[in-house]
């Protein structure tokens, strides 16, 4: 006990210097406190306070994360005893973070069908709001600790928001097997952690003993380590082969639901395995573990399984869950070149997938909202009776495909540059891999992205009598994404010089 | 122009320019603004009129005076350049000559004939457009435009065909002749292209004239060797096959001669314009305009088709019932003279065959014309059910029609090739000169002449079998229904005055004034540059007395056969009659070969896109379905693919298979947990 | 203003206005389109006249050459290390593309006036049209491959809609077709993109560019990067520059289209309203060539090179195969669309050759069938329109019942198969000839498939012919008898207002090749010189 | 062999054996109850590891909370539950559990291979540790040091923990309760 | 002196356990003590090595934080079962299976 009195105040003074650059998540806890306290205190009637106090608290976090920009121009910053890491790419990634978590705020209330949960919906911002400050963490964590506690503390949230609407049969499913598959892969994943642990000595990734330490190990006994840590991260990201939940949880949860899990913990995730791996890919006595080659595996199945998995769905949302799964893989993509401008181009493809996914999600519910339809076979001739919703499905649809002009375009070029440079120097067969596999999923996206304007449009409408539920907020919502994927389609650098 | 000209040259070849585009004008002038007018009729004749007033003028200028050529920029294409120009040489004004003077009668004729038709004006367009495609390819000097005309005549003969496009028939004849007529056109271009390319050049005089590009190009050790190009020798044979090809296309030649007695489907003026007299001499004049491109062999090849379609047509002509397709056959077998006369190297003798048959053969169509009408006017008035072409309806016309009669004898005479006529100068010149070159070629080349002689036997028979049926006797038609009226006659002077004028030309003075030398034509001098020299000696005698002979004796048969009926009956039913009554089979052989096999081709190219090519992007498309199948089928029973490796828990893997079903989470934690350990251990074991 | 900006974006500003304007004046939006196609008509037709020859304005690989050009700073990004990336919106125009363009803006204009027949919503037709019109206009003046690819794309999308909401029975079948065909070549089209802009650099500027011009030097290409000239890189094993070449080729040879790559077409053009199938044949198809010529012989000149044997044999099967498929159709649209896939192998033909002549055979064959497809497919809607039915066996006489049309499927027939005097004759006797001379020039095809290429013009004589006379000729018969003899009318004005000037352009090109062939023979010269000397030996 | 060592090999065996038994058990009931035991035997494997403060919780919050937590569940979730729990196939290794059965062997097969593999006891790191006594002795108490990294160290986890728990509870508060009625 | 090594065995074998709960076990509750289990020994991996590193004390500090997220989350995933109970009527989640392909 003696021995750590020495290094009390350098720990404290640690901890406290952290301070000032741990503004925005002292925010959100601050928000997370107020919004609690205000569902405690205004009751059942809190829901739509609850929500402007969260809303207008992730404007606040927002201006926190671009101050954050100022202190890291020296470069990025340890936290809390090397628990976190605060760079330049986390900023980026916690921008988008609070960018689409704030639309999501604004978009739960807009589900018919969660709205008319009886339980309110105050709880369900409480749980947004801290699951933010789980995305924060998991952006930032550099420490297998911190790294655990922010992917549980993320999937926690999931659960919740999963199986929110305990009255639906659906939902609670959903949450079941969310929550079952979810505590298993972390086992998994914790089991891992041990081993890494056990071989390494050290929880801190970037203490540079990490990788020193596990380097000199047997190879075989690290990899398994590193591959049952990648599946707990996997599960987060839901590439393949732990993808398997994906599908049934995305059609079970909450449309709005849905559009925060398709986005929020899978865009965290990449950030959280971007600063898994740096530490063992810039290690230059790295030997064993290939991360490009495993990765770029995972890539291609990803995007296989995922784009082709989907043409066969008629369910929307099922659909969307698929290409989430494809569009896993493309990331990944752009994940494995380990360069700065293959990060740049990941934010960016990753922020445009957000949007657009929110956007389709948006959409789809919208039209659950007016007709109560969610099978893609039902949307005939629905063109012509929203003619705006639907424009802006075509739109987002395009960009999630990724053809020009759209941010999604531009997000892929960014990627297939990235990706060539470095294949041009190396010549690695799995980054071509990768290229050609990457353009071919494009082709096959397009099979399914395309069922949703062909029945809008082309099929001949089938006189649906029934009345307009107009839900004008989420057209006005998935109206400003599409303008604004036309306009970053047109000028991404207004965005990518940022990245 | 190119060059500075005497004024006069230049005047000349204004009035050529004149003389080409005047029916043009009058084509366009009729187009636009004598829809339905009857006054369409003169305005293209008053085109043709001064058209050939002004190629008599050329003629007198250029005609064995001087040659001129000039020639200005088209267009650039790379950093060649393209001329557009005229040519006027002994050929070329000849065929103006000849193109415009025969026209000018058929105009008139026309503008009777036509009269009632309702499409008269579209008629007289067609026919102006015709005139004006057919004089611009003779004065062309450079091959792409004659090429270029070559096709508008084509073009304009189809039209003309299918004048009556709600005929079934025609229509059919207007498409079998375009598409015969573009085999040729390809052979030709194909020819062109080569000579093209071989020579850098379209200008036919550059090619063509004396000391040319194609006399100074040789053919050595296989190769075709010209001032910077060589090509395999084969090439040279391809374009002489090519150009072969558009003539006999054009020419009617065997084996592309079929169209010519189908395209009878067209108004009997515009046969005889054009199916007789000018354009089926288009072939002729191509050979006379590309000639120094053909060696020995070739044309030796060239007098052996000429000399079989002569001989082919002419029994052909035997046994038709139809009057104008015997005249049909009858030209097919004239073309074959002509054509055989070029290939033994009786240029200017072919040429001369050329013009005194587009008189002779302009006349017979017309007068068939008249017949064919006046039977016509004989069948409306009673309502009769009978073909009016048909020969076997006919006879006795010779009190009826007196001046067609007459002008219809000279014609058949003079196609015969009885002295005093036109016909036997330059049929004679033929025989003669077909002789003389087939001496010292051994024996099989006499075939030859003596085809060529038993030809000539042949036409005696089929004229005089045709003239005895249509004019002599009495009106079959008469005699089968006794009561029908009859009123005919030769027609007004429209009628008559062209063919007193072609029967005019189709006599002797007009050529020579001997009436039995045809070395003494005037027009063969035109072209004693090709001409092969022959020593005068006693065959110049034998030859035309023992042809006439015979030929007199043949008609004398068949008057035996045709008017006294007693002593000699023909087979009607024996494999030669059939032969020839059938047209030797070969349009048959084409419809049921030919014409099968390409629509069958095109057919299976429609199945194979539909079922292979389509088929196999269907295929892609299930593949890809598929695919799209086995990565759910992996995400689901992504257990049994790698369980079923191991055959000893088979059985276990239905029941687990069964229980692990769709939607389970512990399925799907298994598979996940599998995929995971299977993964791990995939890798180490590649890794190793 | 930039003239070519000014062409591209019209449409588009005219479109926004339809879109803006309340739908209760829907009957305007015809006009407006039709004013706004005829302004781009008007500004091309003044950038034609306008429009310097010259060895000294030839294009091709010289940037100062080009003419009307504009070129602003797009998406300029600072990657790090990676260097920076250079995105210029980069228009500009030579000899070829002039032609092209003129082509393309009075196919709009015979577009826009079919489009009278539309009766369905019309705003988003004449919107989606105008988008189109943009993009297709904006791919012949774009030098940036980057916004060159743009345009290309975005052709898909409004088509897609305007083939599958406004067209046949099984439209949706052909939109999904063609959308899939077409994306699936341009896809890959963008890895080469990416790999050609990684391999050049600007010289001036040092940044890796998506310039088009620049990307025609071989001195710009880095050392050993992919698509380097000299360093001979291997993709999976093949040599780097083919591998990019036929992927460029296969996006083009679908638009093109190529035989076996051709199954599109057919569909699309049944299926798709009239004017869209008049923009289909007009325009698109000349995109694909276009895009042969100024980016795959351009930019990989060596390998068009190597393999201008497979690009002839191509061609030379498209002539034969589209001619023998169109035989055997009985739908008049189907044969047309076929008719098309044999007309565009001269192009290749030409192409392939890489002769003067022969690429100037191409260049005018891509014009001269832009104007004719445009009106044999303008025609067929006609009838089509007048009863619904598009048989070549439902009909027999109609020169008796509409002589005025039967003379423009004449003129248009008859100019298509080849009839001198009209534009095709002139270009595919040239892109036959160059075909011929390419084996003495440079020794890249044999002459047999230049002989073979002539019998494709033969059996387009045939099915042309036979259609003529199983549908026009003959005494009239009409499958739906006398309701049809009623609705069949003769042509009225504002059909004859589109047919009179194609029908005398088809003849005075005919007859004035140099129209054309002025403008481009500078560039052509040009590319083939430079394709000739610049790569190899 | 020491006491000590005979004390690991028995509890090892004891939590094996109490394990197994949850997994092989078709009563509901008694599994609940052998995993009881199971966690028991592995605390006193924490105290043999010098982990007594870990130990101490393991049985505070793993016998106290959370398996109570579950027996409460069990009970809730009633008789139906409890009939169908009891309907198990009767045999351990039934061919319905084979594939799980086989993968888990599969797993264990790995896992040992990779223990074996790695060679825990000669690992670099902790012969750096028994070099620089950065070894925790068997008769310290962690207690305090675990105190103290929790408020320096372990700051942050500690903290955001806190916010975890708190969204744990709301969010399972909000599903637990009845519609319309508030905590 | 215990062995790490031994440790690890227990522990790989405690996970291997748990694993085959999860798999098979026809109770989520069931499901959940087996998950438990491989925390338990992932816990103990921890725990073990833990003892050399007196002074960050890592290991023992993971573990703590595990056993509570441990409970947060089965604390949790018991109120969704019990949801689950009250919609299906079973726990069963081979029976739960309205959401599949």
């Amino acid at each position: 006990m003696k021995y750590l009195f020495p290094d009390i105040s350098n720990q404290l003074s640690n901890a406290l210097g952290s301070i000032p650059f741990f503004m925005p998540e002292i925010y959100i806890t601050v928000l997370f406190v107020l919004v609690i306290v205000t569902d405690l205190l205004f009751g059942k009637t809190s829901a739509r306070l609850c929500r402007t106090i969260a809303c207008a608290g992730m404007v606040v976090v927002i201006f926190k994360d671009l101050q954050q920009f100022e202190q890291i121009l020296s470069g990025g910053h340890f936290l809390f005893g090397s628990m976190l890491l605060l760079h330049r790419t986390a900023i980026v990634f916690k921008l988008v973070i609070d960018l689409l978590s704030f639309i999501l705020l604004l978009y739960f209330a807009w589900d018919h069908r969660l709205k008319a949960h009886k339980k309110g919906l105050s709880d369900l911002y409480t749980i947004v709001v801290g699951s933010v400050l789980g995305l924060h963490l998991m952006i930032m964590a550099v420490n297998l600790l911190s790294i655990y506690l922010a992917i549980e503390f993320v999937s926690l949230a999931s659960y919740l928001l999963v199986a929110y609407r305990s009255e639906n049969a659906f939902s609670t499913e959903a949450g079941l097997k969310y929550v079952l598959f979810g505590a298993a892969s972390s086992a998994v994943m914790l089991y891992g952690i041990s081993l890494l642990y056990g071989f390494g000595g050290t929880l801190d990734l970037f203490s540079g003993h990490m990788a020193e330490r596990l380097a000199q190990v047997n190879t075989i006994s690290v990899s398994f380590a590193i591959v049952l840590v990648l599946a707990g991260i996997g599960f987060k990201l839901s590439f393949v082969p732990v993808h398997f939940w994906v599908p049934d949880v995305y059609e079970g949860a909450a449309t709005p639901v849905t559009a925060y899990l398709s986005t929020l913990p899978k865009i965290a995730a990449f950030a959280l395995l971007v600063n898994f791996v740096t530490p063992f890919v810039f290690y230059d006595h790295w030997k064993g573990f290939d991360f490009r080659l495993v990765l770029s595996a995972i890539g291609i199945l990803t995007m296989i399984a995922g784009n082709f998995a989907a043409v066969l769905q008629s369910n929307v949302k099922r659909m969307l869950a698929y290409s989430g799964i494809g569009h896993t893989g493309f990331a990944l993509m752009a994940l494995v070149t380990f360069t700065p401008q293959g990060l740049s181009a990941l934010t960016y493809y990753l922020l445009m997938y957000g949007l657009a996914n929110i956007a389709a999600l948006a959409l789809a519910n919208y039209f659950e909202n007016a007709e109560g339809i969610t099978d893609v076979r039902d949307y005939k001739g629905l063109g012509f009776k929203y003619p705006l919703a639907s424009v802006c499905f075509v739109v987002v649809l395009i960009s999630l495909t990724g053809l020009p002009v759209s941010a999604g375009f531009t997000g892929k070029l960014f990627v297939f540059s990235a990706v060539y440079s470095v294949y041009q120097q190396n010549h690695d067969v799995w980054l071509l891999a990768l290229l050609i596999t990457g353009a071919l999923t494009t082709v096959v996206s397009l099979f399914y992205y395309i069922k949703v304007p062909l029945n809008l449009f082309l099929k001949r409408t089938e006189l649906i009598v029934s009345e307009n539920k107009w839900s004008y907020n989420l057209v006005i919502l998935s109206t400003v994404i599409a303008i604004a994927l036309i306009v970053f389609g047109i000028f991404p650098d207004l965005l990518i010089k940022y990245m | 122009m190119s060059k500075a000209l005497p004024y006069q040259d230049i005047q000349t070849i204004y009035f050529a320019i004149a003389a080409v585009v005047l029916p043009f004008a009058a084509f366009v002038i009729n187009f636009l603004f004598l829809g339905k007018s009857k006054l369409s009729g003169w305005v293209s004749t008053l085109a043709i009129l001064v058209s050939s007033v002004l190629a008599a003028i050329i003629f007198t200028r250029v005609w064995n005076v001087q040659q001129i050529h000039v020639k200005q920029i088209w267009f650039r294409i790379g950093d060649s350049y393209l001329y557009t120009g005229i040519l006027l040489n002994n050929l070329s004004v000849l065929m103006l000559g000849l193109v415009s003077v025969i026209a000018l009668p058929v105009h008139i004729y026309s503008t009777a004939y036509m009269k009632d038709d309702a499409g008269y004006s579209r008629y007289f367009q067609y026919l102006s457009f015709f005139c004006f495609s057919m004089l611009a390819l003779v004065v062309m000097d450079n091959l792409i435009l004659l090429y270029a005309f070559w096709e508008l005549v084509g073009f304009s003969s189809y039209l003309l065909i299918g004048f009556w496009f709600d005929r079934a028939n025609a229509v059919q004849a207007n498409k079998k002749a375009f598409i015969i007529n573009r085999i040729g056109d390809i052979g030709l271009l194909t020819a062109i292209i080569i000579l093209f390319n071989q020579y850098q050049t379209f200008d036919i005089e550059r090619l063509f004239k004396e000391g040319g590009l194609i006399a100074s190009s040789t053919i050595k050790n296989g190769l075709w060797i010209s001032a910077d190009i060589q090509t395999p020798v084969i090439w040279q044979y391809i374009a002489c096959i090519g150009i072969f090809l558009g003539v006999a296309a054009k020419s009617a030649q065997f084996p592309l001669h079929t169209w010519l007695p189908d395209a009878m489907e067209g108004p009997t003026s515009v046969s005889a314009l054009i199916h007789a007299a000018t354009m089926v001499a288009a072939g002729v004049f191509l050979l006379g305009r590309v000639y120094p491109l053909f060696n020995p062999a070739e044309l030796t090849t060239l007098a052996v088709i000429g000399c079989f379609t002569a001989f082919m047509a002419a029994t052909i002509a035997l046994t038709q019932n139809d009057l104008k397709r015997i005249l049909a056959y009858s030209t097919i077998s004239q073309l074959g003279y002509m054509v055989m006369a070029m290939g033994i190297g009786a240029y200017a003798t072919s040429l001369f065959h050329l013009v005194t048959h587009a008189f002779f053969k302009c006349l017979l169509f017309l007068s068939a014309g008249i017949v064919i009408h006046q039977i016509k006017h004989i069948k409306e008035d009673n309502n009769l059910d009978i073909d009016p072409q048909d020969i076997a309806n006919m006879g006795g016309l010779r009190k009826k029609l007196p001046l067609t009669f007459i002008a219809t004898l000279i014609g058949g005479l003079a196609l015969i090739g009885l002295p005093l006529t036109s016909g036997y100068l330059s049929k004679e010149g033929i025989l003669i000169t077909t002789y003389e070159w087939a001496q010292g070629k051994g024996d099989m080349m006499l075939l030859v002449p003596l085809f060529a002689f038993f030809t000539s036997c042949l036409t005696a028979f089929y004229v005089a079998r045709m003239l005895l049926k249509v004019f002599f006797g009495d009106l079959n038609l008469q005699f089968l229904n006794p009561e029908i009226k009859i009123h005919i006659g030769d027609g007004g002077w429209r009628y008559k005055a062209p063919l007193v004028f072609l029967a005019l030309c189709s006599l002797f003075p007009f050529f020579s004034f001997n009436p039995f030398l045809h070395e003494e034509t005037w027009l063969l001098y035109g072209f004693s540059a090709y001409n092969s020299k022959s020593v005068f000696d006693i065959m110049h005698i034998a030859i035309p007395v023992l042809v006439n002979g015979a030929s007199l004796l043949i008609i004398y048969y068949a008057y035996m056969i045709y008017m006294k009926r007693s002593t000699i009956v023909l087979p009607q039913s024996g494999l030669l009659y059939r032969l020839s009554f059938n047209e030797w089979y070969i349009d048959r052989f084409y419809n049921r070969v030919v014409v099968k096999f390409v629509l069958v081709l095109s057919d299976m190219a429609f199945w194979f896109d539909r079922k292979v090519i389509d088929g196999f992007v269907n295929l892609l498309e299930k593949i890809g379905v598929f695919t799209a199948g086995i990565a759910s089928w992996f995400d689901r029973y992504i257990v049994d693919g790698i369980l079923h490796l191991s055959a000893v828990i088979v059985q276990a893997i239905g029941g687990f298979a069964r229980r692990f079903q769709n939607g389970k989470v512990q399925y799907y934690l298994f598979s996940m947990l599998l995929a995971v350990i299977v993964v791990f251990i995939l890798k180490i074991l590649i890794w190793n | 203003m930039n003239i070519l900006t000014l062409l591209i974006f019209t449409p588009v500003l005219f479109g926004l206005i339809i879109l803006l304007l309340p739908s209760s004046i829907r009957a305007s939006f015809k006009y407006i389109a039709l004013l706004a196609t005829l302004l781009q008509l008007g500004f091309s037709i003044w950038m034609y006249l306008n429009f310097k020859t010259g060895a000294a304005y030839a294009g091709i690989n010289h940037e100062e050459q080009f003419q009307f050009v504009q070129k602003l700073p797009w998406i300029s990004l600072d990657l790090g290390g990676a260097g920076k990336m250079q995105i210029e919106y980069f228009v500009g125009i030579d000899g070829i593309s002039v032609t092209l363009l003129v082509m393309t803006s009075l196919v709009l204009v015979i577009a826009a006036i079919a489009s009278w027949e539309i009766t369905s919503n019309l705003k988003g037709f004449f919107a989606l049209f105008l988008l189109l019109d943009m993009a297709v206009v904006g791919v012949f003046c774009a030098l940036d491959f980057f916004l060159f690819y743009t345009f290309y794309e975005l052709m898909l999308l409004p088509l897609y809609f305007l083939i599958g909401m406004w067209g046949g029975a099984r439209r949706e079948y052909a939109a999904i077709k063609f959308f899939l065909y077409t994306l699936f070549g341009s896809v890959f089209m963008l890895l080469v993109m990416v790999g050609l802009y990684l391999s050049v650099k600007d010289p001036v500027t040092g940044n890796h560019t998506f310039n088009m011009v620049q990307m025609m030097n071989p001195k710009n290409y880095i050392d050993g990067s992919v698509f380097s000239i000299l360093s001979h890189q291997t993709i999976l094993g093949m040599p780097a520059r083919t591998v990019g070449f036929v992927v460029l080729f296969i996006a083009f040879a679908i638009k093109v289209p190529v035989v076996p790559l051709h199954t599109w077409l057919p569909d699309a053009h049944v299926e798709a309203p009239t004017p869209v199938s008049i923009i289909l044949a007009g325009i698109l198809l000349k995109i694909g060539g276009y895009g042969i010529i100024r980016i795959c012989s351009g930019i990989f000149p060596d390998v068009a090179y190597s393999g201008a044997y497979w690009l002839g044999l191509l061609g030379v099967i498209s002539i034969l195969y589209g001619a023998f498929n169109a035989l055997a159709q009985r739908d008049l649209k189907r044969m047309i669309a076929y008719s098309s896939v044999s007309h565009m192998g001269f192009v290749l033909l030409g192409i392939a050759s890489q002769t003067a002549e022969g690429i100037s055979g191409a260049v005018l064959q891509m014009v001269s069938h832009g104007f004719l497809s445009t009106m044999l497919f303008f025609l067929v809607g006609v009838i089509y329109n007048r009863v619904h039915d598009r048989d070549i066996y439902n009909f027999r006489g109609l020169g008796t019942l509409m002589p005025k049309y039967t003379v423009y499927v004449m003129v248009a027939f008859f100019a298509s198969l080849g009839l001198p005097g009209f534009s095709a004759f002139v270009a595919e006797a040239f892109s036959l000839a160059g075909a011929f001379k390419s084996h003495n020039v440079n020794g890249l095809l044999p002459y047999w498939m230049a002989v073979c290429g002539s019998v494709g013009i033969l059996l387009s004589a045939a099915y042309f012919l036979w259609t003529l006379q199983r549908m026009f000729f003959g005494t009239v018969s009409l499958k739906g008898g006398d309701i049809w003899k009623i609705a069949l009318t003769d042509i009225n004005w504002r059909e004859t207002l589109a047919l009179l000037p194609l029908a005398l352009i088809a003849l005075v090109l005919g007859v004035m090749p140099s129209l054309v062939l002025g403008k481009i023979n500078d560039s052509v010269l040009a590319l083939v010189q430079f394709t000739q000397t610049v790569f190899h030996r | 062999m020491s006491i000590v060592q005979v004390l690991f090999y028995f509890m090892g065996l004891i939590t094996l054996a109490s394990a197994l038994t949850v997994a092989i058990s078709k009563n509901l009931v008694r599994s609940i109850f052998m995993f009881f035991i199971t966690l028991f035997a592995l605390a006193v494997l924490y105290v043999l590891a010098l982990a007594d403060f870990v130990a101490v919780t393991q049985i505070v919050i793993y016998v106290g909370g959370i398996l109570v937590l579950i027996l409460f569940a069990f009970m809730l979730s009633g008789k139906e539950a409890l009939a169908a729990a009891q309907l198990q196939s009767n045999r351990f290794i039934s061919l319905s559990n084979l594939p799980a059965l086989l993968l888990a062997l599969l797993f264990l097969v790995v896992m040992i291979n990779v223990i074996f593999k790695a060679d825990v006891s000669n690992l670099q790191w902790i012969k750096e540790a028994n070099g620089v006594k950065n070894v925790i002795g068997s008769n310290e108490s962690m207690i305090n040091n675990i105190g103290i990294n929790l408020m320096t160290r372990y700051l942050l986890p500690f903290e955001a923990i806190s916010v975890l728990l708190m969204v744990a509870l709301v969010g399972a508060a909000h599903l637990s309760r009845r519609e319309g009625t508030r905590i | 002196m215990i062995t790490l090594a031994d440790f690890m065995i227990v522990s790989a074998v405690l996970f291997c356990t748990g694993m085959f709960i999860i798999v098979s076990k026809k109770n989520s509750i069931q499901i959940l003590i087996g998950v438990e289990l491989m925390l338990n020994a992932a816990i103990l991996n921890l725990v073990a090595f833990g003892k050399y590193d007196r002074i960050n004390n890592s290991g023992q500090m993971f573990a703590l934080f595990a056993i509570v997220l441990a409970a947060a989350t089965t604390a949790v995933a018991l109120a969704i079962i019990l949801n689950v109970y009250k919609q299906y009527k079973t726990i069963d989640p081979d029976k739960i299976k309205q959401l599949k392909d």
